[in-house]
């Protein structure tokens, strides 16, 4: 009984890539569409289903092959090994979320098959050396840093952290911490907290209770908003709220702009920012899908750009990974170079860009080059 | 001289702030055949849980075969030699009869085909043996009843106390149980039957207790049992009814 | 002995596999998976299935093999089989705190405790500096015997080993006197009790070999894969999918639980990388532009867990003996 | 003031946990199922009240009115579509049924409505009142609070005085002895589920404009409500009333003199002591196993 259905299975799974007809040049794209990090693999799902229908549009063919990890490390190997061993495809897209691309990228040197990470931001996975690993976006430390020197002109003295229990808050509020000693600000209240909570009070009113000047917050969901809301209700009102994070950087946050307004917040791409096409990114995205574009659309975006045009002009992983190590890009992203630094392999030297909610929208504030607006200093209801 | 095996002595179980067994004592002989008796509500089940471990008695001793048992686990109870059977019978369900009586037999082996060995005779003797590949919740109450009885006396016990063991059935079946009783106690082993239904059981019993609301209320032999008006008075007395 | 055959020759078709099919990665890691849960689900089934006691907590048996082999690795370089002991022995500690809280309990309150032990153990991995807290625990080298540990065969062969040392385990117990006093204890514990069954004794037993089986797993699985955090190894997801392979194959049964992971980690899988609907729109079957053909490539991956769902009511409902059960039947 | 400040906002968090537990807690007590769809049950209820706001303009309070009856028929006609069939079933088997019920229904609603984050934010959504000084109370939470004490009042005069509400309070001292008075056993147990359903989305529409509306919301509150449940004693109102007050209390307290990321586990702490040393319940019938 049972080997019939291991032969059917075996059969299947065999049988399965056979389907597959000769096509012109293979991607791969693997990204959270399910799972606790869907709302994020949407993001991403759109910005890169743009890049490939411009690239076609310029009459640049390749297939994608899109694989959902649903977050999970285990589904996120077997997706890149589907994609390398059966599908051929010569380099790989995402994975979205850190765990996943930890994962992934420690066999992309035994495949031999270039994996581009888009957005996900443990500092690990650039760190280990791997020949085969890329990643377009400014790494954890830099959420932290952009900010803390934001603000740093204003001689804030003291600090606060409230920050989700993941793995993205602790590595963020660890780089903060080393920043913060570095500038000389004080920690005074350090507050971490389960995501999906109902009630943040009791964790704002200790916060509060230490009236620090700089509250340091890394959320990435709607939890921002509660936390946000609650903060205004007890009356929390620091010289600044610095939000690491995607849960500050949504539009759905700059919204409410009762508890949004002047809460700064650091970020990989925003659409005022002075890069090629970013503004006119911003147009066509919303346009499409009537809404704004994240940063991580913009990531997803500008990486499968960065992949497509790369891997038309190489016919195999080994010529597409020489070209994305010598190859440098401009585009929505700003300029692109995958090099070797303070111990990162092939990692994108992004600057990270400081971003203010003024009266409902996000105004570039920082680094100064990039921005139009200026940081407004300390923060008011 | 007459050894006694069991001693229940001023044994008494709350529940709460309900009194359901109170200041109880009296003694069974080594291979007697004892009724313990009432109507519904005197406390019978009561005292059986306690003797067989799963209460813990609020007050008193219980002694069997010079052994003080109160505080043991219904299992060390079973292991020193006492096996009860259950007024609602608790076949093991999805298991098969002869397993069932396997399950009682590895009381006394590890070895799984001794088991079954001691299985097979026990089922002999109750008559089972022609269902010993049924499924145990697919027979009738009757042959259940006769199950639960191959089960424990599969544990090879040296005392039996039998919860209604004649409950729900007819006189047939009663009688066959009452044989089976008859010829395990001519081996050796000592019986403790609860009844409520007196006349069932006076015939077999060498002795009887009634106990009427948690109280002992008599104690006899049986012909002195069935002439003795406080125990008639307690059975008319709504008991019945109950 | 039937059963002892059939083991041995289903695990001699399954050894044989990899050299039929040839290198690769993609079915041995898909294979893992079906092999992985297999195992996890039978060793659950020793104690939900036979002694009846539905542990709703397995993760944190998982979860403390997996951990405590990748710090004992990661943060003092020990061997990985004296890694993958110690789990057990942890997980065994876990197993005899939990049994003595959790076995007092019976019917709704058992399962109920079984997911607050388990939850507190998450939490507590989550909290903990030692545990590498929310940011998990990243192996880059790991090494035993010269074997390639970058190649999945001796994971496959790894998961195989556990897979039929199980059934081995369960076969054994389900002829001996433990099986037959687990399955009274399941049937009625009262029952069990007046047979002269120690509840607790046997009770824990069946935990501990099923959280030693399950430790031994989650240990293979964290060596295997080379990263954990909380929410691969120790949530309550992975003790629902460990349950409900058992019960859709068919719990209490020998292979009810193998059927159920055979079935069930495929599909999941076939659903996960949307083959079905890349094939069937590839083959000119369905037009990539029609709204058939855009719900198959978009949404029916997002659907997998709803599929899970609607497996499970049907199976409830219909099929309460599991998939094995309607075999049995039609027999 | 810290003190002042966190037992306050504990409690009228708790009250609305209250809600949750209390739904669970007549399911349990009348037809004797543990329901792991209840969480589920409460993010239907959630987004009930954001498209009553969002589409037809309704106050999420005031939508209750419509919520109530909406939920208490959805309810009904899941017990009498799937829970019914497997009410004498085993334990583990309804638990896993209801858990496969609340898995198509969180996905189901992920395939609907996106797994995009909803917001409501009413003009009152982040407002406060403050007493004694400092201490500041959240205007929704508050109106959630009153709310809920004027449910839990009215379920219980339902409980008490009328014939049904009666029949069902037998119904779950004693199934067997309903059903031989003469009570429609059957009926009682898709009347309960009904209610349940409907408290359970009662809960979620009232946390609604304090919190994100999300389809797989429901695990967050699932655990709390057998938690409420447990403490209070399965099947018993007033406790699982008064069980959410106490767990919004213990959450809040241990935030503030503990750490807000252990405090789900002294939750569970508290969860398995009661199921230990008193596993009625706090006001649980006396006992039971």
């Amino acid at each position: 009984m049972k080997n019939k259905f291991v032969s059917i299975v075996a059969a299947a799974l065999v049988a399965l890539p056979l389907l597959a007809h000769a096509a012109p040049i293979k991607i791969g794209f693997i990204n959270s569409i399910t799972g606790k990090e869907a709302q994020i693999g949407e993001n991403l799902t759109n910005g890169a289903a743009m890049a490939l229908e411009e690239m076609k549009a310029k009459g640049i063919q390749v297939e994608l092959i899109k694989e959902d990890d649903g977050g999970d490390p285990k589904n996120a190997l077997a997706a890149y090994e589907k994609l390398v061993t059966r599908d051929g495809v010569i380099g790989v897209v995402g994975p979205y979320t850190s765990s996943s691309a930890n994962v992934v990228a420690s066999r992309s040197d035994q495949y031999q098959v270039p994996l581009l990470v888009p957005a996900a931001a443990k500092e690990d996975i650039t760190m280990k050396g791997y020949k085969n690993v890329f990643r377009l976006n400014a790494p954890a430390n830099v959420y932290s840093s952009v900010l803390m020197t934001a603000v740093a002109s204003y001689k804030p003295k003291t600090i606060a952290y409230v920050y989700a229990a993941t793995d993205f808050g602790v590595s963020t509020v660890k780089t903060a911490q080393e920043n913060a000693a570095k500038m000389g600000l004080k920690e005074v209240a350090n507050e971490k907290y389960q995501q999906g909570q109902p009630d943040y009070r009791p964790s704002l009113a200790k916060v509060k209770a230490a009236n620090p000047d700089l509250v340091f917050l890394v959320s990435y969901d709607a939890d921002a908003i509660l936390l946000m809301r609650q903060a205004k209700e007890i009356g929390l009102t620091p010289k600044a709220f610095l939000g690491a994070g995607a849960g500050y950087t949504t539009a759905q946050f700059a919204q409410q702009t009762e508890i949004s307004n002047l809460v700064i917040s650091a970020t990989q791409w925003t659409d005022d920012v002075n890069w090629p096409g970013a503004a006119d990114f911003a147009r066509r995205y919303k346009a499409k899908y009537s809404k704004e574009p994240s940063y991580h659309a913009a990531c997803a975006y500008e990486a499968m750009i960065i992949m497509i045009e790369t891997a038309s002009k190489s016919n195999s992983a080994a010529k597409l990974r020489a070209g994305l190590k010598a190859g440098s890009w401009n585009g929505i992203m700003g300029p692109v170079k995958f090099a070797d630094y303070n111990g990162f392999t092939n990692q994108n030297n992004h600057p990270m860009l400081v971003q203010q909610i003024i009266s409902g929208k996000y105004e570039t504030v920082f680094p100064a080059q990039f921005s139009k607006k200026k940081l407004v200093y300390p923060f008011t209801r | 001289m007459i050894q006694h095996i069991l001693h229940i002595n001023h044994v008494s179980k709350h529940f709460g702030g309900n009194v359901a067994v109170s200041d109880i004592s009296f003694s069974v002989d080594e291979k007697q055949i004892f009724g313990l008796i009432g109507p519904n509500g005197a406390g019978k089940t009561t005292l059986f849980n306690c003797i067989s471990g799963f209460y813990p008695v609020t007050s008193g001793d219980i002694i069997f075969d010079n052994k003080a048992i109160n505080s043991l686990r219904p299992d060390e109870v079973c292991h020193l030699g006492m096996a009860r059977t259950w007024q609602r019978v608790k076949p093991l369900g999805s298991l098969t009869v002869l397993e069932n009586v396997m399950v009682g037999a590895f009381a006394i082996t590890n070895a799984t085909r001794e088991a079954e060995e001691i299985a097979i005779e026990q089922l002999g003797s109750v008559g089972l043996i022609d269902y010993a590949q049924k499924a145990a919740g697919s027979l009738s109450i009757g042959l259940k009843k006769k199950l639960e009885l191959a089960r424990v006396l599969a544990t090879r016990p040296k005392m039996l106390l039998l919860d209604e063991i004649c409950g729900g059935l007819n006189h047939t079946e009663t009688e066959t149980i009452l044989g089976i009783i008859r010829d395990v106690r001519n081996k050796g082993a000592t019986i403790v039957f609860i009844e409520h239904d007196m006349k069932a059981v006076t015939a077999i019993c060498d002795w009887i207790v009634v106990l009427n609301s948690g109280e002992k209320l008599a104690e006899g032999r049986p012909e002195e049992i069935t002439r003795n008006p406080e125990v008639i008075a307690a059975y008319l007395g709504g008991g019945y009814n109950a | 002995m039937k059963q002892i055959i059939l083991i041995a020759i289903i695990a001699g078709i399954a050894a044989v596999l990899p050299l039929v099919t040839g290198e690769s990665p993609y079915f041995t890691g898909v294979m893992i998976s079906v092999l992985m849960m297999a195992a996890l689900s039978s060793a659950w089934n020793i104690l939900g299935g036979y002694a009846g006691q539905y542990s709703f907590g397995h993760a944190a048996y998982f979860g403390a093999g997996a951990y405590t082999t990748m710090i004992l690795i990661t943060q003092f370089n020990l061997n990985p089989l004296l890694s993958m002991a110690a789990g057990i022995i942890i997980a065994c500690l876990i197993a005899l705190i939990t049994g003595s809280i959790v076995f007092r309990l019976r019917g709704h309150y058992f399962g109920l405790a079984s997911i607050a032990v388990a939850e507190i153990v998450r939490l507590s991995a989550l909290n903990f500096e030692f545990t590498g807290g929310a940011q998990g625990i990243l192996l880059s080298e790991v090494s035993l015997w010269g074997l390639d540990l970058n190649s999945k065969n001796p994971f496959y062969y790894g998961m195989l080993l556990v897979l039929v040392v199980t059934l081995g385990i369960t076969l054994y117990l389900r002829t001996s006197k433990t099986g037959f006093y687990l399955q009274a204890i399941r049937e009625d514990q009262d029952a069990a009790a007046s047979l002269g069954i120690n509840l607790s004794f046997y009770k824990n037993k069946a935990l501990l070999i099923s959280a030693s089986l399950t430790s031994l797993l989650g240990s293979l699985y964290a060596v295997y894969i080379r990263f954990i955090d909380t929410s691969a190894v120790l949530d309550l997801r992975l003790s629902i999918e460990i349950i409900l392979t058992a019960i859709i194959g068919g719990v209490g049964t020998l292979w009810g639980p193998v059927l159920g992971a055979v079935l069930l980690v495929p599909l999941a899988e076939v659903l996960r990388s949307n083959v079905i609907g890349d094939a069937l729109v590839k083959q000119g079957l369905v037009s990539e532009t029609s709204g058939l053909g855009i719900f198959l490539k978009e949404n029916l991956a997002h659907a997998h867990v709803l599929v899970y769902g609607i497996i499970t009511v049907v199976c409830i409902l219909y099929l309460p003996k599991g998939i094995l059960g309607l075999f049995r039947r039609v027999k | 003031m810290f003190f002042l400040q966190s037992l306050l906002s504990g409690i009228l968090t708790g009250g609305v946990y209250a809600l949750a537990g209390i739904g669970m807690s007549l399911v349990f007590g009348v037809m004797n199922i543990s329901n792991f769809a209840h969480g589920d049950l409460m993010m239907l209820g959630m987004y009930l009240a954001y498209f009553a706001f969002t589409l037809l303009h309704i106050d999420p309070y005031l939508s209750l009115l419509l919520i109530i009856p909406t939920a208490f028929l959805f309810g009904f006609i899941l017990e009498k579509v799937f829970i019914h069939r497997i009410i004498n079933h085993l334990h583990q088997n309804q638990i896993l049924l209801t858990i496969g019920l609340g898995l198509i229904m969180s996905n189901t609603a992920l395939l609907a409505f996106t797994s995009d984050p909803k917001i409501l934010t009413t003009s009152y959504s982040s407002s406060a009142v403050h007493i004694l000084g400092g201490i500041s109370l959240s205007v929704p939470l508050l109106l959630s609070f009153v709310i809920t004490c004027g449910i839990i009042g009215i379920l219980f005069i339902f409980l008490s005085k009328t014939t049904t509400g009666l029949a069902l309070w037998a119904t779950s001292q004693n199934r067997e002895a309903a059903q031989l008075m003469g009570i429609n056993v059957a009926k009682m147990s898709a009347i309960a589920f009904g209610l349940g359903t409907s408290l359970a989305a009662t809960a979620g529409a009232l946390i609604a404009p304090t919190y994100y509306i999300h389809p797989m919301v429901g695990h967050t509150f699932l655990l709390k409500a057998f938690t409420i449940c447990v403490l209070g004693g399965l099947g018993s109102v007033v406790g699982a009333g008064v069980g959410g007050v106490v767990i919004g209390v213990v959450e809040s307290m241990s935030s503030t003199y503990l750490s807000s990321d252990w405090k789900d586990v002294v939750v569970f702490i508290i969860f398995l002591a009661v199921l230990l040393l008193r596993p009625q319940g706090l006001f649980g019938k006396k006992g039971e196993q």
